[in-house]
């Protein structure tokens, strides 16, 4: 099973070299690529610093084989690629980095929202949004 | 049989510890897991939680199963 | 009126500097990336090498800035950033660089499918197809 | 008045040039711009493109227009 975790945030740079490791493949006509930032949210008057992200890796794991497999198998993409964070990422930083590749923009544009909407609601990744004041909140998604 | 028993998040912060081992005798069985949880740590129903048994999502074991993890899963927040 | 045109590629560094830049605004909770890549379709038995682009520059820029304020007027966005090739762009190189970003995923979702549709249709830029035995070919959006 | 044309991608092509300065008398006013060119450069009538005056998409000019540019512009390729 592929490992789907890295270690604290996700950089620019990690996502330009993807994007370069894609331009061998001369039948991809368009890529979408999503990226998940930390926000600041203000929660119980107190600034959102960091989240600090835990999972059950295992499972989470298998989570994204089965969704990247079903997308595969729903839309005709060339790639495919997710990467979620693990421990701490302070606001403003990526924790999430969905590139899915295609030849034509529509496939690329209908596979992105049915992965990332797939990703927030089944895999297990839990989130300690780190406080100003060094309390913290669980967050939800919705 | 003994069962390893893993917490996650808020649910592990509530219980003080990230895992454990639980002997579950088969006479239990079919065994309500959320009822057996929440009898043993009451505070647990005001919680939201996903119960997975060897990385699938349940709630209940049946007899002669071999049970190599119980894990209590709460809310989502990828991404 | 912004420049919206790059000469040649556009590079995977540049793009994530254009990300590292946003790491900054903390209200951001989500990007959206839509790429464009030369594609090498065979088209009268020959590879495409390459696409020469052209275009009414300042009519483009023109167009690019009314989709935009278009854009920003629709969905709920906090940043846009559009970039187009002028010149020649290998197979297997990026030609459209389109960038939104937002407080939540769902608006800059829609907002990347809007403005791409939109780009394809209503800017004048135009594309020589460059094939491998140095005829060409010129490219229509549909 | 003396209008600069400006051709783009294959209607240059076609034309073998990228721009041309163009008399167009008062009289002619109005003046459906596709039967202009296509009288003056029949081939055009097998091709597709749009015209814009002054930056703006238009089949037509009327009098009394100040024009600083006439553009044929072919189908679009962006992206």
């Amino acid at each position: 099973m592929k490992n789907c975790f890295k270690n604290g945030p996700i950089k620019p740079e990690f996502i330009a070299e993807s994007i370069a490791h894609h331009q061998v493949k001369k039948n991809i006509g368009a890529h979408q690529i999503f990226l998940g930032q930390v926000r600041s949210d203000i929660i119980n008057d107190q600034e959102v610093v960091a989240i600090d992200y835990s999972a059950h890796e295992e499972m989470a794991n298998r989570a994204f084989h089965e969704i990247r497999e079903a997308t595969f198998k729903e839309f005709d993409l060339t790639c495919m690629h997710v990467y979620h964070s693990i421990g701490e990422v302070k606001a403003g930083e990526i924790c999430l980095f969905v590139f899915v590749s295609s030849k034509h923009r529509k496939m690329v544009q209908k596979a992105i929202e049915y992965l990332v909407e797939r990703i927030k609601e089944e895999v297990p990744v839990f989130g300690k949004e780190l406080l100003e004041d060094n309390t913290h909140v669980w967050k939800e998604n919705k | 049989m003994n069962v390893q028993v893993n917490y996650f998040g808020k649910i592990a912060e509530s219980l003080n510890m990230s895992n454990e081992i639980i002997p579950i005798s088969d006479n239990l069985m079919p065994l309500n897991l959320r009822n057996f949880f929440e009898d043993r740590y009451p505070h647990l129903k005001e919680s939201s939680y996903k119960i997975a048994v060897n990385q699938e999502f349940t709630e209940e074991i049946k007899s002669n199963v071999q049970i190599s993890e119980i894990a209590l899963l709460p809310p989502f927040a990828g991404g």
